[in-house]
């Protein structure tokens, strides 16, 4: 494994304060436990904004700190959800007094430790409101499963909910803005080559030469199925396939297409997926209104990307378009 | 056989840290195979965690020792893992009640009590490949004897064969759900886990050896 | 080679094609030769500023076209310097009247390219000053050498000066605030692991696991030394004290810190050798007064860093928080 | 051997590209060793760019030729070797000016126009391991020689020997430059592509093949 870092145990840690560092003009850093905050605490009377999980997707979640989206972040182990003891300190830190909106990964993991901490909140009298993200459209939804998982649709369900918390929305309408991004995006991946999580020392999973593994999670869980290596237009295609008719895309719709990167592929290649995917949705009639390409939801270095597609409304548009001043995500100010 | 007592609760904290620490890598491979991989790292740094509670201040009863590592487990192990065990020691503390020895039905009321939270936590039912296919058996299995140790060995015993029963399951909680049929074939950490959790409560009863010793 | 591409030769085109649908907002992509300008062309009466170079180091320089950074973008092959026949009409497109810098990374290619586009432009009456950026001093300035290469440190000064120009400053201020950073702004990189250059389908170069290249170039080339993996807080003092002592910081100066990755490095990691550098800089009694932390200037999927310090005074600073609109920086607008 | 007419100069840029792509790997590998391993991808491309224009217009004096090669070059190869190349037939197309056959002195003249071009674009000095290494000996190699051929056979394998010559040298111009001494115990990529190319003149003065016979 060959990685700059330090201890393999400490990377969580030294990571989170470099970039607190960093961006010591938006955020605060805090330890014991560990979670990032706005800069200069809560805003009375806004709606807040907490969202967390494992670690090892930078810059979520705490790139997204900061005016506009989230008030506070919580990071966990590599690849690991946080603990409520975390998330409890990070949920006061974002309480501006009229409740707290929690946008959680789908993962059993995240789901239970986020529920044990609303508990807690909820037992300091603070109202808590969990938005659960669900986009990958790899995973089969079923009773026979965990259910969907939650990838980088999170963070265009973060920019549109810290838009209308910012402007001042009740808590009743943040949260509805959240469940409308959740029901309007989808999302699907690759994987190339994996990633290595520092505490672990191998790969996260094996790959042939010549063979990648469609519908990949962002933790490097197996997917739909490995196929040989094709084409970037091919591969993209059989991406967007199952996210647009997943979402039941027609023609005349406005649409948000979002390419990710999993952290090692070059932003050059992200772009010749987005290329494809932007004809492909042409093609079915629809209109590719906003875009963002880039490494936004990653898997360590791991060598991938995904697709995205939201379904934009007027409403939708509008908050995205909202000024946001975060580390990852910034525009209007 | 010593008794189970406050200090065997201590010694079987610690046997669990000393097993899982032996067995991270192991967990690891497990995990990688139909999860994420964390499954090991992530019980080492909690039972680690509890042991360095535990040097802190000796737990004076069984039910302080299992809340200690209730809440310990809950702010330090995360992932799926972290609730699920932390419920069930917090549940089992409760069981435990002001108890200061534990015989057969105690031993079983105690695993019950924690089998029932991480069920009422996680939702998963017997057979849908998760930890609970290990606590399930084991429950039975404590069931008859009237020996507090007895009922501990017929319980391990039990987890281990459950653990090793998930194999041929198809998941349906949890990260390896994903996997639909692709899970078949392999162990679920979380049951193998278990299993060396219920066997680490056994030999802390054979064990001669005071707490403070083992670490 | 495991890529998302079709074509290998095709890769730069398909992907500026992409780049130009995802951010039609902001730029033009003009085929046949290729460059990228600015929506909406030449702004009259301003400055122009142009640059280019091999392909491969997305996002620059196409990423920094835009509202306070660059007119026109000129990329090349993969890693190969563009030709004085794109670089020619790019110029034109960004000249309004009163002249066009062109900066441009110090490569004997680049230079000799650049300088022969030039001669075409003056002809056709566009004055045009050219800004070598030399920043890397991984490499020897001396006259057996050509010269300093040109790497992150690129950004700063497109960034930089765009501003200045942005705001109207005439041709010869233009020239000089590039020229200021130049002279301010020092860079080191390293590699843990090579990238592979589409055409040719095998990496850059070898490396032992357990060994990297200190001093490593943004084509791969081979740095100083190699040297055997250690702890990033090690690696980040191999990096920083060069560039520290070749640009003879004191205590009290005043820096603008930047971590650059080279593409296939996790970000996490960028902040861990960020945390390091900041407290050294800090250790000599430099004040870091701005941040920069990313992949800004990469090398394919190349994993590993580079650091750059840019000494700061309040014109610099000035400059530097002034607004930008471009794909991969924006802030103010 | 043929005459060293328009035809000649036709079948020579020809052969170049055919030449070129056929070692471009090789180009790739020195390149890789002290530079960026584009020179081969570079030429190959400039090269075949100019047979197609070649095929477009079919050029009807040896400056003609020689001035579409230059441009093409120029405008598709790009890094360093493209101004460099450019230049070169640039100002050997000047040297043609409106001879239709190239005796002795004509070639060493072309050859010494394209090297001074090359010098005065790179600045490069005999020694500094570049393609100016190659074009040295030859010019000197054609100076002898009274016929055309014999000129360009003399110039040629001067090359050769020029560009092997660069071997145990310290490169101090381009990328290689970057490597002080650790360039030593390479070739220089740029010197073996002008053995290369002046080979290819070679080959098509000896070549009876039509113009449009070979691609
Ligand atoms: N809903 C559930 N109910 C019971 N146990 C579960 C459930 N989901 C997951 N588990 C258990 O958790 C284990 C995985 O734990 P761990 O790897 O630490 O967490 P994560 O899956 O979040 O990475 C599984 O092997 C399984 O035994
Ligand atoms: N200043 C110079 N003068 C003469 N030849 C040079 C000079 N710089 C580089 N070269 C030649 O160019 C060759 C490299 O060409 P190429 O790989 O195509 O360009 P780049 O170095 O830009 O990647 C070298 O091998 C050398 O022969
Ligand atoms: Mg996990
Ligand atoms: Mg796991
Ligand atoms: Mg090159
Ligand atoms: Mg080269």
């Amino acid at each position: 494994m060959k990685k700059l870092i330090n201890d393999p145990r400490a990377v969580v840690e030294e990571s989170v304060d470099g970039f607190g560092l960093a961006h010591a003009d938006l955020v605060e850093v805090h330890r014991d436990p560990l979670y990032v905050a706005r800069r200069g605490g809560a805003v009375q009377g806004k709606v807040g904004l907490v969202s967390g999980g494992g670690s090892g997707h930078e810059p979520l979640h705490a790139g997204y700190v900061g005016q506009g989206m989230l008030d506070a972040a919580v990071p966990g182990p590599v690849f690991t959800s946080p603990t409520p003891d975390q998330i409890l300190p990070a949920t006061r830190a974002a309480d501006g007094g009229v409740g707290v909106v929690h946008i959680v990964k789908n993962y059993t993991g995240d789901v239970l430790n986020f529920e044990t901490a609303a508990e807690l909140c909820e037992a300091e009298g603070i109202e808590v409101r969990t938005v659960l993200v669900n986009d990958d459209v790899a995973v089969e939804d079923s009773l026979y499963t965990a259910g969907r998982r939650g990838v980088a649709g999170t963070v265009l369900v973060e920019k549109i909910a810290g838009a209308a918390a910012e402007r001042g929305e009740s808590l009743d309408a943040v949260e509805a803005v959240a469940r409308k991004v959740v029901a309007n995006v989808r999302s699907m991946g690759l994987a190339l080559a994996p990633g290595t999580v520092p505490h672990v020392g191998r790969p996260s999973f094996e790959l042939e030469e010549g063979e990648i593994e469609v519908g990949i999670g962002i933790h490097g869980e197996p997917g739909r199925r490995r196929v040989g290596l094709e084409p970037a237009d091919a591969l993209t295609e059989h991406l967007l396939t199952p996210v647009v008719e997943d979402l039941g895309v027609r023609g005349g719709d406005k649409v948000l297409l979002f390419v990710n990167g999993m952290g090692g592929t070059p932003l050059s290649e992200l772009y010749i997926v987005y290329r494809r995917a932007a004809q492909l949705l042409a093609d079915r009639g629809a209109i590719v209104e906003r875009s963002l390409v880039g490494n936004y939801t990653t898997s360590l270095e791991m060598q991938g990307c995904s697709v995205t597609v939201l379904r934009l409304d007027d409403e939708l548009t509008t908050w995205w378009d909202a000024p946001v001043k975060t580390a990852a995500l910034r525009w209007g100010v | 056989m010593t008794a189970l007592d406050a200090a065997w609760a201590d010694r079987w904290l610690r046997e669990c840290a000393r097993v899982l620490a032996e067995r991270r890598e192991e967990l690891i491979d497990l995990d990688r195979a139909i999860g994420d991989g964390d499954h090991g790292e992530n019980m080492d740094r909690g039972f680690r965690a509890v042991v360095a509670k535990l040097d802190e201040a000796r737990s004076d009863s069984i039910a302080a020792a299992l809340k200690l590592a209730a809440m310990t487990l809950m702010s330090t192990v995360g992932g799926a893992a972290g609730p699920l065990y932390g419920t069930a020691f917090l549940r089992a503390s409760v069981a435990a009640g002001d108890r200061d020895r534990l015989n057969g039905p105690a031993v079983e009321a105690l695993l019950a009590a924690a089998r029932d939270g991480i069920v009422a936590r996680g939702k998963a039912e017997p057979g849908d490949k998760t930890m609970v296919d290990a606590w399930t058996p084991a429950v039975k299995a404590a069931a008859a004897p009237a020996d507090g140790e007895a009922a501990l060995e017929a319980a391990a015993s039990a987890a281990e064969a459950g653990a090793q029963a998930t194999k041929p399951l198809v998941a349906r909680k949890g990260r390896a759900s994903y996997l639909g049929s692709r899970s078949v074939g392999h162990l679920d950490p979380g049951a193998v886990s278990t299993s060396y959790i219920l066997r680490a409560a056994v030999t802390a009863a054979m064990s001669e050896i005071s707490a403070g010793g083992v670490a």
